[in-house]
């Protein structure tokens, strides 16, 4: 049993690292909490069930589609909910905080309404298929998320460290004004930043509906809680504090189920952060910076 | 003594803003503290203030050890300051900037401020008068009920000085005052800052505007990087070659003005 | 501007409210009990109002309910002997909301009695006001401990957990020998919580071991980790308090798990939705259920038929009960021969041995269901009875 | 008019308005600070729960439990807010988000004292309660030619509506003195603040203290409304409503959040269908209220522009009225 439970800890782990890479990088490089990348996760999730399910097309172009209308949607996001603001005079640091808030609400609405309250199946002959490992069964999804979760998080420290691109992207994140005057465009890479991590929040969305076989508006708030809960774990805008702490948080959570109370499953990533923002603020991984607390 | 700096040295994670200052001003003086750009001099306010710890050394007011204080604390004992990059509360009126200063002198708390008891009527009543005066002090009268944010360059610097001036300090610490002001305007605080301390305040003061502090300190200390390289009168420091080669070299012309 | 005005409206009626209340001039009576008898033609006629959760997450149950007594309302009206006029109020849901709408039914629309709200909680709340104001109320969907006792106006049709957990448990403790069970179920659910507590009561008084108890929560896709601690102990059986959303996704789970036991599911659990999300993983789970479309009643097809065709799909129970909910008060109406709420009230109290869809019907002295209940198993891919 | 204006219906969502006046402020007294709070959901559910339980267990009078639960939320406050004080911004928003949550997840499992997610019910209602003594006291609503339920739910409304009042008055008058100067110094500049004298940790956790205590009140006072409350009514949900109250009212001025909260509450009631779609338009308009107008449709200037108009429409009309 001990196996098994590992495994569906660190399935869930792969997922959360995932949702909260897309909340790290937007953190990383904007030094915004996108609250609205949750919902974007699980418009992806639906993508994937009217293109599997619904039209019954092959998986690949489920993964495609969501790519596109994730990233499309990150778009509008930035565009409509977070440039405005960066070119009001003196606006708060709060503003885009709960600007995307309003997004975060607004997109879960309009789920309802386009796809109804209900649990949407996600079939697809993939998530059936699994290994016998001893008396241990797992399903070949569970490793493709684990892998996934890890190439991400690999590409997404080589892209950010190594390429011209990614520099650039970091020197946004120093300072916007300076960057600028560097002759970097700010306003696409801040673009850029937003739709890449909406295109993950949107990969994620398809791999959590085939491992749970369930897509339901809601998933996007209890997920990009989560998703929030983790980055401020492992230090925001950090990228492999991210992957860590979304392992951590997922074993945590199949752990209190084994050898605690269920019912305080969803406490925990909140307690967490709580405890790790007043003993250790900048995260487990940040850097403690007289920035970290702005 | 007001001011007794001992040994005091700042560290920013291995890169030392100052090391081992030590000066002490005396009561009713104007001190000047010079310096080329980065050399510390704002760092040494940020430490008096409480701002920042020390990482050694001690900051002595009035025979008390006042550097593990809170900054709050520090402005009740008698120091308070204004800002190298003018930091008023842009969106009150002026004469509310300056009422936000006596906050220290004052003392209703919340069931006061609320019922308001005939004590603090009267002291909300003290505080606008004080303010009021003090507006006038500093040659803003007439601009109370103007938004700080909309006042000239110039002004804002004087009604910074005015907010300080409401906690009634002992000890004024002025940072780069004159800067980005005209002639007329600093010669207008020149005469400020004198009448100031003929009302028996301690300046200290940072500035760039060497006529000025030449001709208003008492006494000068000039730190560059972080240590202090020379401490006298303005003709002493003026005459300083170490000043001069370390920092006056090319403004050499100016100096003597 | 038009907001200040409004603004500005709303100050002037609180201070009329105001002036009213110290002048005492309150010279109206709003118990809205004038008959509305035609006398000339003996037909009953009344307004019932209707509070329903019809936006939001849980609106697909507003929809049916509101269908079956729009449907229901047809069919008595047409026949002539009460006319009713149904006025429909959204609770979204939620409490407050609920309270609101019935207050405008029972002050603004002068209702003879209301049917709704859809959810126990909401009825924990209007339940009382609706007693407090002498205005009859039955849910039709209202399923937790302790809905009728709320008061005297206060009944239900919709049978209670304690009556279906307890039936569907005893056939397939007696089907498939069971000992030991294990019960999962959402703990932040009051319809699934009630429905835990009964279970729970009930496993205990026919003697079964109970394994573990592992909750879930709202919004929550992954149950791994509690389907595997469940395996892991073996039960013979496993007890699921679940909506149908997350009751589905938890069978579809264990089954690709490997536990191969049967479900019993709560009210909450029972929809044709489990098969439809779940597919073959659904069979298995046992359910009591007052409603069972495929009855080879003349009344209850029917009634599937009619719906069908009107609605574009197939009743569940939610609407069953709705619809026979209207004809219970249709029933008393006649049986009141006026509009009155007292008179309506003690009319829908006497209502027993009533023939509906969804079998024969009787209040206790509460206002609570006796009713025999019908056990289902899904089997082949949909519901049939069970009898193994 | 009169005979309708009685209605317990009017009254009722009247009475949600009040209670969400009051909510709408607790947001603002955090956020003069410049502090944003998202846990005045959880410190609500707080106020409400213990009110519930005092009264139910105690038999304590509705006026003591209310005030034992106003009370508990603000100690609560302090005990949250010192910690929390050295974060900022987001960090702060974050926190408290998930202290609210962990406070709902506590709700939900103290099942020997909260009963779950089944919820608290039989909590003593005010109206009904004021009724019984006024009876007692040979009082029939009667006599002022009301019925029972009318009589109920006009006294819960005037009790709030004096509530309200009297909150409103206690910030304003708090907000035109020297702690409303220290709270707006700190929200502007909190270094400046801290250097002019303001002992920023005081007043800081005492704003968040007081709007915890403000939320607390109002769900004290929510829960012997309703005479139930389960933890659902005080999940994220709600908290971003009584974020909005403030978003959209604005939070420059008291009069913001209230009208937030007075606008909000209306909204759905007027316009029976934009019910189905309230949480859409919300999204809608924190978006949009942040891009056009982030301080709020009522702010400083709007205030002053309406003490013009009316003060110079007295002046021509002779009498306001």
């Amino acid at each position: 049993m001990l196996i098994e439970q590992l495994i569906n800890g660190i399935t869930l782990g792969s997922i959360y690292a995932i949702v909260a890479l897309g909340f790290t990088l937007v953190f990383g490089v904007l030094g915004i909490v996108n609250m609205g990348h949750g919902e974007i996760f699980m418009f992806g999730a639906f993508i994937g069930v009217l293109v599997t399910t619904t039209f019954g097309l092959p998986l690949w172009l489920a993964f495609l589609a969501a790519i596109i209308v994730t990233a499309f949607m990150g778009y509008l996001l930035e565009r409509f909910a977070l440039r405005p603001l960066r070119n009001h005079q003196g606006s708060n640091h709060l503003a885009p905080l709960i600007s995307t808030i309003g997004v975060s609400i607004f997109l879960e609405n309009l789920s309802h309404h386009l796809f109804g309250p209900g649990n949407h199946p996600f079939r697809t002959p993939f998530a059936e298929m699994s290994i016998e490992i001893g008396s241990v069964t797992v399903y070949l999804v569970q490793i493709v998320i684990f892998v996934i979760s890890l190439i991400l998080m690999a590409a997404l420290s080589f892209w950010l460290g190594k390429t011209k691109a990614g520099k650039a992207l970091r020197a946004v994140a120093e300072n916007l004004e300076t960057a600028s005057l560097l002759g970097v465009d700010t306003k696409k890479y801040i673009t850029l930043t937003v739709i890449l991590a909406s295109a993950m929040g949107g990969i994620a969305g398809i791999l959590v509906g085939m491992a749970f076989n369930a897509v339901t508006p809601q998933m996007g708030l209890s997920m990009g809680l989560k998703g929030l809960a983790i980055i401020i774990l492992g230090g925001m805008g950090n990228v492999k504090g991210a992957m860590v702490g979304g392992l951590i948080l997922g074993l945590a959570e199949t752990f209190i189920v084994v050898y605690g109370d269920s019912g305080y499953r969803d406490a925990i990533a909140f307690i967490a952060i709580i405890v790790i923002l007043l003993v250790r603020p900048q995260g487990l991984f940040g850097q403690k910076t007289s920035d970290v607390r702005r | 003594m007001v001011l007794e700096i001992k040994k005091v040295s700042k560290n920013f994670g291995g890169l030392s803003a100052l090391t081992d200052v030590s000066f002490s001003i005396n009561k009713g003086e104007i001190f000047g503290l010079i310096g080329p750009n980065g050399a510390g001099k704002t760092t040494m306010f940020n430490l008096v203030t409480s701002i920042f710890p020390t990482s050694s050394g001690d900051i002595i007011f009035k025979g008390e050890k006042i550097n593990e204080l809170k900054p709050h604390l520090i402005t009740e004992k008698g120091i308070c300051r204004t800002f190298q990059n003018i930091r008023l509360f842009p969106q009150m009126t002026t004469v509310e900037n300056v009422m936000v200063g006596v906050h220290s002198r004052s003392s209703s708390g919340v069931l006061k401020s609320v019922f308001r008891p005939k004590s603090q009527r009267q002291e909300e009543e003290g505080i606008k008068v004080k303010s009021q005066d003090l507006l006038k002090f500093v040659g803003l009268e007439g601009y109370e009920e103007v938004v700080a944010e909309n006042l000239s360059y110039g002004q804002q610097r004087r009604l910074e000085i005015a907010r300080a001036m409401a906690s009634d300090p002992e000890l004024l610490l002025l940072d780069e005052p004159a800067a980005g002001m005209n002639e007329t305007e600093t010669e207008d605080l020149f005469q400020l800052i004198k009448r100031i301390q003929q009302k028996g305040i301690t300046v200290l003061l940072i500035e760039h505007d060497m006529p000025l502090v030449m001709n208003l300190c008492d006494r000068i200390a000039v730190l560059n990087f972080g240590v202090k390289i020379a401490e006298g009168t303005p003709k002493e420091i003026q005459d300083n070659p170490e000043v001069i080669e370390a920092y006056l070299g090319r403004e050499e012309d100016e100096l003597d003005a | 501007m038009s907001i200040f005005k409004k603004f500005m409206q709303f100050s002037a009626v609180s201070s009329m409210l105001l002036l009213a209340a110290c002048g005492g001039g309150g010279d109206e009576t709003a118990s809205g009990t004038e008959g509305q008898a035609d006398g000339g033609s003996g037909v009953v006629s009344a307004d019932i109002g209707v509070i329903s959760y019809n936006s939001g997450p849980g609106a697909a149950y507003g929809e049916a309910i509101t269908n079956g007594l729009k449907l229901a309302q047809e069919e008595i009206n047409a026949k002539g002997e009460v006319n009713i006029n149904l006025k429909i109020e959204d609770s979204a849901g939620e409490q407050d909301q609920a309270l609101t709408a019935a207050q405008k039914l029972i002050n603004s629309e002068n209702v003879t009695a209301i049917i709704g709200p859809t959810l126990s909680t909401e009825m924990n709340v209007v339940g009382p006001e609706a007693d407090l104001s002498g205005v009859p109320i039955m849910g039709t969907s209202t399923t937790a401990e302790g809905i009728p006792q709320l008061g005297e106006y206060v009944f239900r049709n919709s049978i209670p957990e304690a009556l279906a957990i307890p039936a569907s448990l005893k056939k397939a403790i007696e089907a498939y020998d069971v000992k030991k069970v294990a019960i999962l179920y959402g703990n932040d659910d009051v319809l699934t919580k009630s429905g835990f507590d009964t279970m729970k009561a009930t496993a205990e008084e026919m003697g079964l071991e109970i394994l573990t108890i592992e909750t879930f929560q709202k919004g929550q896709s992954d149950y791994n980790a509690q389907l595997t601690k469940i395996k892991s102990l073996n039960p013979d059986l496993i007890l699921a308090s679940a909506l149908y959303n997350e009751g589905a996704v938890i069978m579809d789970q264990a089954r690709k798990m490997g536990i191969d036991v049967p479900f019993v599911g709560g009210n909450g659990f029972n929809s044709p939705e489990v098969i439809n999300i779940a597919g073959d993983a659904a069979n298995g789970l046992i359910v009591a259920t007052p409603w069972f479309g495929e009855k080879e009643d003349p009344k209850v097809q029917d009634f599937v038929a009619k719906y069908t065709e009107k609605f574009g799909k197939a009743p569940d129970q939610f609407a069953a009960q709705s619809y026979d909910g209207l004809y219970i008060f249709a029933e008393a109406l006649k049986n009141a021969g006026d509009s009155d709420r007292d008179a309506f009230r003690d009319a829908l109290a006497e209502i027993s041995n009533f023939e509906g869809i969804l079998g024969n019907f009787s209040f206790d002295e509460e206002g609570d269901v006796v009713m025999e209940p019908t056990v289902l198993t899904i089997k082949d891919g949909k519901f049939q009875e069970f009898n193994e | 008019m009169l005979a309708e204006l009685i209605n317990p219906y009017y009254l009722q969502v009247g009475s949600f308005m009040l209670i969400n006046i009051i909510l709408g402020i607790s947001m603002y007294i955090t956020l003069s600070t410049g502090q944003l709070s998202l846990a005045n959901a959880g410190f609500m559910g707080i106020g409400a729960y213990t009110s519930a339980l005092l009264t139910i267990h105690f038999s304590l009078p509705i006026p003591v439990g209310v005030v034992i639960g106003a009370i508990f939320a603000g100690l609560l406050g302090i005990v949250v807010g010192l910690p929390t004080l050295r974060l900022k911004g987001v960090f702060l928003a974050i926190v408290t988000l998930g202290f609210g949550e962990v406070i709902r997840v506590i709700f939900v499992n103290w099942e020997s004292l909260t009963k779950g997610s089944v919820g608290l019910s039989g909590i003593p209602h005010m109206g009904r309660e004021l009724l019984k003594t006024v009876k007692e006291l040979g009082f029939e609503p009667k006599m002022l030619g009301l019925q029972n339920n009318q009589f109920i739910f006009m006294a819960i409304f005037l009790i709030l509506l004096v509530i309200v009042i009297f909150v409103i008055w206690f910030f304003k008058r708090q907000n035109d003195s020297r702690i409303g100067r220290a709270f707006s110094a700190i929200k502007l500049d909190e270094q400046a603040a801290e250097s002019m004298g303001i002992n920023i940790t005081y007043y800081k956790v005492l704003a968040f203290a007081q709007g915890a205590l403000l939320s607390g009140f109002a769900g004290a006072l929510f829960a012997h409304m309703l005479g139930y409350i389960s933890p659902a009514d005080f999940a994220y949900h709600k908290a971003i409503d009584i974020l909005i109250f403030a978003v959209l009212g604005g939070s420059e001025v008291i009069w913001g959040p209230a009208f937030g909260a007075f606008f909000l509450t209306l909204l759905p009631e007027v316009l029976r269908f934009i019910s189905e779609y309230r949480y859409m338009i919300y999204g809608v308009i924190i978006v949009v209220m942040m891009v056009v107008r982030p301080q709020g449709l009522i702010d400083l200037n709007v205030v002053k522009w309406i003490k013009r108009k009316t003060t110079r429409r007295g002046l021509k009309n002779g009498t306001g009225n």
